[in-house]
């Protein structure tokens, strides 16, 4: 085992070089990380069963969208998701250049991807309300469920760029510390998983129409 | 059952075993080591592999292919083919409304069936989840909305056997039980021509007041007699009433006394059943029980 | 062989004194961040609802005791035994396992000085309290859940149950799922990264291979819970139609969603028994576990099968048996796992040399009821047998053979064999044996005639019963048997309690214990080890050695990480020291986060939706100041 | 194979007949759902077919990840008997006695997952499609 002095003190790296020199010396992954990856896995599970409840009424009805619902529009949903699944790279950048210590990029990659988050959030909240407009959750259990997937959902893409602020907003009042480091791995992290668990929860929004 | 006895044996040898090494154990409990084996690691890891998993794997493939895939087989429930009758029961908060397709019989908390006959049983439910067992002729099944499950009837000796609600269902979960009478065929088919016959009129003078009462005081609004104005489907049909055994699904015997207590007041005797007190005078009570007494 | 304060390692000692001491008195524990504290303040609750939930119990038995018992009303029998099963499952079992026991040990057991989230670790706590309280709210209210803990809809539907109490059950469950969850995610981070330097996987105690299996199962299981919990609210205050059949919903769907948490949630229960067992066997037999990988294994398999056995619990929905018989094989093969415990358990007792004391007398007694339950469960999985006694008394002796008998015994012997520990007083030994033979016999005599009931045609959840069926006599004895049991349970609180104040001094190691906790003093220091432990095996006391190179180093002032709060990091596979990382102090903000979440769940319950909101935009406002103050960051 | 071997083979080894088993499983109860929840019938699947072929590929994957253990564990044990000191809890030093120690549990979780896997691939096509138990 190696002796104490060897051993990095990591949570003193106040300037951002200090905080990537820590972050590419440490062997494992900081416990930070661990944390948010444990916690998507539940959010993970969440959606597993979301989506299983979803295929489960689905098998078990006659019709499916009941007679009178006609099924989702294709189009704009898919290019959106599109959309949001490629504001993965500018967070799998911020990433990277966190860990080389370059804050001004840092700052620069994660207001990238907020921006198209916030549109495609404004634009599914549009969608959501024209189906409203179509058919309530009240009406069938497929309204039930087809309303409460996407409202969870959008929760949490609403959750990410609260995410992104607080973060955001400690880059700058803070700096990179070696703790804000880790806080930009875990929410590229988020992202990752949020982004792959949209394309999934559309196509089974789309699944009736595909 | 054949397979409960096996498995109990089973599990006997198990339970002693472990019993015997854990004696063992105590008495040993000076000295380190096996029984006979002494200190050998590798003895004692092979009990581990042996008892831990080469016994059990062997035992559970048996018993997984005997019950689950060649005994569920056997004991399937029935398809209307293989069976010679169907009977629908149905649950409600907290009584079973017993239907023979066909006829216009209908009753409630008793079930007749003829005996060595195939009868495939139509379990659904009225309101919440209930569960159709009768311990003595076979499994329970539930009773879903929105399901139709099915389970089989077969009983091989004339006799009365109980049956009840095994699925929590409510406040008088505990008092919805009824009976299923085995009965030769002949019984059976005169019981089955009475069932579906409409009420009978009634013959007394307290029991024609009765009826009046009946149909004038809320009753038939709840309780349907065929072949009068009184057609409410909430409660039990009571169109022949006066031959069931029992009242609110085995809560109390069939007699006059009790019919007046629980027409009385059913909330003494049944906590939370649907039935309300009618706050009728004695003399009307005992007037409705006297019509009641003649829908033989 | 423990540490030695020696005058040369004095110094450095009290600078870690100064460091790591938190504020005195009440606010000390109200803002305590000290993985010790919390686990105690876990201890108190559960042993509360422990209380509630007993005294439900014992109302049940009495109403049974003969036919047509008149001691409670339906509504009230309903109220108390739903109330029965939520406060053992939620608010006892898992908050004394994993909260209690786990929180109090795991961090001592790999040498590390606290767990990885500390202020997340309060912040459960204080969610698990006020959940409690939350579902405890209705109680007082006068309408409680009704619908049992497995609350089946539409019995709970606002059809069948108007009123808010089964509201108090549905979001009571989401704000407790919260709490687990946070702590599970804790203990994972913890184990994985907080281990000693030198302790690979290789080398962890099974105790922490079972809290590992534990919160890996709360992980996954628990969102299926909310997630059938979140339907259920909205069907209630919403008027959605998830569970309504009549508008394409499914009742079963509940039923799945439930069982997908139910089943994971029995090993949940029984896998902190498995690791307590695990650590007290070794310590009294003075021998390693036989077979340990396959120990190991056991322990985490179990938790991973425990996920494809659910719809043995619903055999009589009528699902085709095409789909019913891949639960009845994993509910086969799952009985393996636990087999390779039992066995490896007995031949360690059998080759070792044991002494029969009180925590291993318990462990005994854990067995013993552990086969008796364990077999039934077998019988259960085989469909046609479970479908002819499913929902009758026969399940309800199994699952409290599997329950108390295998869950709650080890609680009791751990609850003797850490409290020299935990207090630095020893127990009354005879006390502590008669204490046993009571719960053991008591437990017998409640539960066996349970199975003959059932057998006999008995059905689970009736609030009296007719007589004349042969169901009198055994149902009398078993409330016998139930005010046994409750004796024997406040012998054993009694016996801990006059203890506390009246016992001999335990020193550090009274039992010749195996792991890391017996090497520090007894209580434990707020930094649990004055030099960081370095370990080579899984029973590091036992190692003399590295022991006595921990003293000569704490001589030296050699790892002491004596500059801050500081605790290490190691790799997750082997354990090498990786980076030392700052802990954060104690502090406000996590009470008060919780508080503003029960704000958030009272509201909800009233369908005062914007207040709700307010309180969460409040809740979020906390986790601000949670960052400002206290941590470096 | 490579010595020490790369985390991604340790790890299919240790959990590869777990994954496989979750899969299969998942997949087949949602067919058997589908085929059998729907009053209406609406999705016409070979059932038993599907059981099979995914039964075989799932067994096929498990006794992959278990061939990777007997390697390491043969491999280990040759080193001066360190799997047996795992077997006694005497915690070899890592990396060495940790992949003894995970491939033994690695060889008993492929073992179960494959007779899981084999016992409802052999069983399920056994039985009535969508017949109710």
């Amino acid at each position: 085992m190696k002796g104490t002095p060897a051993v990095t003190r990591s949570s003193a790296a106040w300037s951002a070089a200090a905080a990537g020199r820590v972050s590419r010396q440490r062997m494992a992954q900081p416990n930070g990380w661990w944390g948010m990856a444990l916690f998507l896995c539940a959010e993970v599970a969440l959606f597993g069963t979301l989506i299983g409840s979803y295929f489960y009424l689905d098998f078990q009805s006659h019709q499916w969208p009941p007679a009178g619902i006609k099924p989702p529009g294709v189009v704009l949903p898919l290019l959106a998701t599109a959309a949001l699944a490629l504001t993965s790279l500018p967070m799998l950048h911020a990433a990277r250049s966190a860990r080389a210590g370059r804050r001004g990029s840092v700052i620069a990659l994660i207001v990238i991807a907020l921006v198209v988050q916030c549109c495609y959030l404004a634009l599914q909240i549009l969608l959501f309300r024209h189906d409203l407009n179509q058919f309530t959750p009240q009406g069938s259990a497929y309204g039930s469920i087809y309303f409460t997937l996407l409202a969870v959902h959008h929760a949490h893409v609403l959750f990410g760029i609260v995410l992104d602020l607080t973060v955001l907003f400690f880059l700058v009042y803070r700096g990179l510390t070696n703790y804000w480091l880790i806080g930009v791995r875990g929410l590229a992290l988020y992202w990752h998983v949020v982004n792959v668990l949209a394309v999934i929860v559309v196509f089974t929004q789309l699944s009736p129409s595909l | 059952m054949l397979l409960w006895w096996w498995m109990l044996a089973a599990a006997v040898v198990v339970f002693v075993g472990a019993a015997v090494m854990l004696v063992l154990a105590w008495l040993r409990r000076g000295s380190p080591g096996l029984p006979w084996f002494g200190e050998r690691e590798d003895i004692s890891e092979r009990m581990v592999l042996l008892f831990g998993i080469g016994i059990p794997i062997v035992v559970l493939v048996v018993l997984f292919g005997v019950s689950d895939v060649y005994m569920v087989g056997q004991t399937s429930p029935p398809n209307p083919r293989t069976t010679a009758m169907t009977i629908d029961v149905i649950g409600h908060q907290w009584w079973w409304e017993v239907r023979y397709p066909g006829t216009d019989a209908v009753t409630a908390n008793e079930i007749h069936i003829p005996v060595d006959t195939r009868v495939n049983v139509v379990a659904t439910t009225g309101d919440v989840i209930h569960s159709f067992w009768v311990p003595a002729l076979n499994r329970k099944i539930d009773m879903i909305p929105g399901l139709k499950n099915r389970i089989l009837l077969y009983a091989t000796k004339t006799g009365q056997y109980r049956g009840q609600c095994s699925q929590f269902c409510g406040f008088q979960h505990a008092h919805m039980s009824m009976w299923v009478f085995v009965q030769s065929p002949a019984a059976y088919r005169a019981w089955l021509a009475n069932m579906a016959a409409p009420a009978r009129p009634p013959t007394t003078a307290p029991a024609r007041v009765g009826e009046q009462l009946f149909m004038s005081s809320g009753c038939s609004s709840c309780h349907q007699l065929r072949g009068t104005s009184a057609t409410g489907t909430v409660g039990p049909d009571l169109t022949h009433v006066a031959t069931r055994t029992s009242l609110a699904a085995l809560t109390i015997p069939n007699d006059p006394a009790e019919l007046a207590a629980w027409i009385r007041n059913p909330q003494a005797i049944k906590p939370g059943v649907r039935m309300p007190d009618l706050g009728l005078s004695p003399q009307q009570v005992n007037a409705l029980v006297a019509y009641l007494d003649e829908l033989k | 062989m423990a540490t030695v304060i020696s005058p040369r390692a004095k110094p450095h000692v009290e600078r870690l004194e100064r460091i790591w001491t938190e504020r005195p008195g009440l606010v000390g524990w109200v803002t305590t961040t000290d993985h010790k504290r919390i686990g105690i303040m876990y201890f108190f609750t559960a042993l509360a609802f422990f209380g509630a939930g007993g005294v439900e119990a014992l109302l049940i038995r009495t109403q049974l005791i003969g036919p047509n018992g008149t001691l409670l009303s339906p509504q009230a029998y309903d109220e108390v035994f739903t109330m029965h099963g939520i406060t053992m499952i939620f608010l006892f079992v898992i908050p004394m396992t994993t909260g209690a026991f786990g929180n109090y040990l795991v961090p001592l057991m790999i040498g590390a000085r606290d767990m990885a989230f500390p202020r997340m670790n309060a912040l459960s706590y204080w969610i698990y309290l006020f959940s409690g309280l939350f579902m405890y709210l209705a109680l007082l209210q006068g309408h409680a859940p009704n619908a049992g803990w497995f609350d089946y809809v539409p019995l709970a539907s606002k059809k069948f149950d108007p009123g808010n109490n089964i509201d108090f059950y549905g979001y009571g469950l989401i704000f407790n799922g919260i709490s687990s969850t946070a702590a599970s995610i804790n203990f994972i981070v913890t184990i994985f990264k907080m281990r000693a330097p030198g302790m690979s996987l290789n080398r962890m105690p099974l105790f922490c291979f079972a809290f590992l299996a534990v919160a890996f199962a709360l992980l996954f299981a628990l969102p299926s819970l909310s997630v059938a919990a979140l339907f259920l609210e909205l069907d209630r205050q919403l008027g959605f139609h998830f569970y309504d059949a009549a508008f394409g919903g499914a009742p079963l769907l509940w039923q799945n969603l439930f069982w997908i948490f139910g089943h994971p949630e029995v090993y949940i229960i029984i896998l902190p028994a498995f690791g307590i067992a695990t650590a007290i066997i070794p310590t009294f037999s003075h021998r390693r576990m036989v077979f340990f990988p396959l120990v190991a294994l056991a322990e985490i398999l179990v938790a991973f099968l425990g996920f494809g056995v659910w719809v043995h619990h619903m055999f009589t929905v009528g699902f085709a048996t095409v789909t019913t018989v891949y639960f009845a094989a994993a509910s086969l093969i799952i009985v393996i796992p636990s087999a390779i415990q039992l066995f490896s358990w007995i031949t360690t007792i059998l080759t070792g040399t044991p002494e029969f004391k009180t925590p291993l007398l318990f462990i005994v007694g854990f067995i013993v009821y552990f086969i008796i339950g364990g077999l039934s469960g077998v019988t259960l999985a085989a469909i046609p047998f479970d479908q002819q006694v499913h929902d009758s008394y026969y399940v309800v002796a199994h699952f409290h053979f599997v329950i108390f008998g295998a869950a709650v015994f080890p609680i009791l012997g751990g609850m003797y064999f850490w409290f020299p520990k935990v207090t630095g007083r020893m127990y009354n030994e005879t006390v502590g044996k008669v204490s046993f033979w009571l719960t053991f016999a008591g437990t017998f005599i409640t539960f066996f005639p349970m199975h003959i009931v059932g057998i006999l045609g008995m059905p689970r959840r009736n609030y009296t019963y007719p007589g004349g069926l042969g169901w009198s006599l055994l149902n009398f004895i078993e409330s016998i048997g139930a005010y046994i049991l409750a004796s024997g349970l406040v012998l054993i609180v009694a016996n801990l309690a006059v203890s506390r104040f009246r016992g001999a001094p335990a020193g550090n190691d009274p039992f010749e214990g195996d792991t890391l906790e017996w090497s520090t003093t007894s209580p434990p220091p707020p930094y649990n080890y004055p030099v960081i432990p370095t370990v080579s095996s899984p029973y590091p006391m036992w190692d003399e050695e590295d022991r006595k190179r921990d003293n000569r180093r704490l001589e030296r002032g050699e790892g002491l990480l004596e500059l801050g709060h500081e605790t290490p990091a190691s790799t997750v596979q082997d354990a090498q020291w990786d980076e030392i990382l700052s802990m954060p102090s104690y502090s406000i903000w996590p009470p008060l986060t919780a508080l503003m979440l029960a704000g958030v769940f009272t509201a909800l319950v009233m369908q005062h939706y914007f207040i709700a909101l307010g309180f969460l935009v409040a809740d979020g406002l906390t986790l601000i100041g949670w960052h400002h103050k206290g941590v470096r960051t | 194979m490579r010595y020490p071997p790369s985390n991604r083979v340790l790890w299919f080894g240790v959990l590869g007949g777990a994954v496989a088993w979750a899969v299969q499983f998942v997949t087949n109860l949602y067919f058997t759902f589908a085929q059998c929840n729907s009053p209406s019938g609406r999705w016409m699947l070979p059932i038993h077919d599907w059981e099979i072929g995914l039964s075989i590929v799932a067994v096929l994957v498990g006794l992959a990840a278990t061939s990777v253990c007997v390697w390491l564990y043969g491999r280990t044990f040759h080193l001066d008997h360190v799997a047996e000191a795992e077997r006694r809890g005497l915690g070899s030093a890592p990396p060495t006695g940790r992949l003894s120690f995970m491939a033994m549990v690695g060889l008993t979780v492929n073992f179960l997952a494959l007779s899981i896997m084999i016992m409802t691939g052999v069983g399920a096509p056994l039985l009535h499609v969508c017949q109710q138990s």
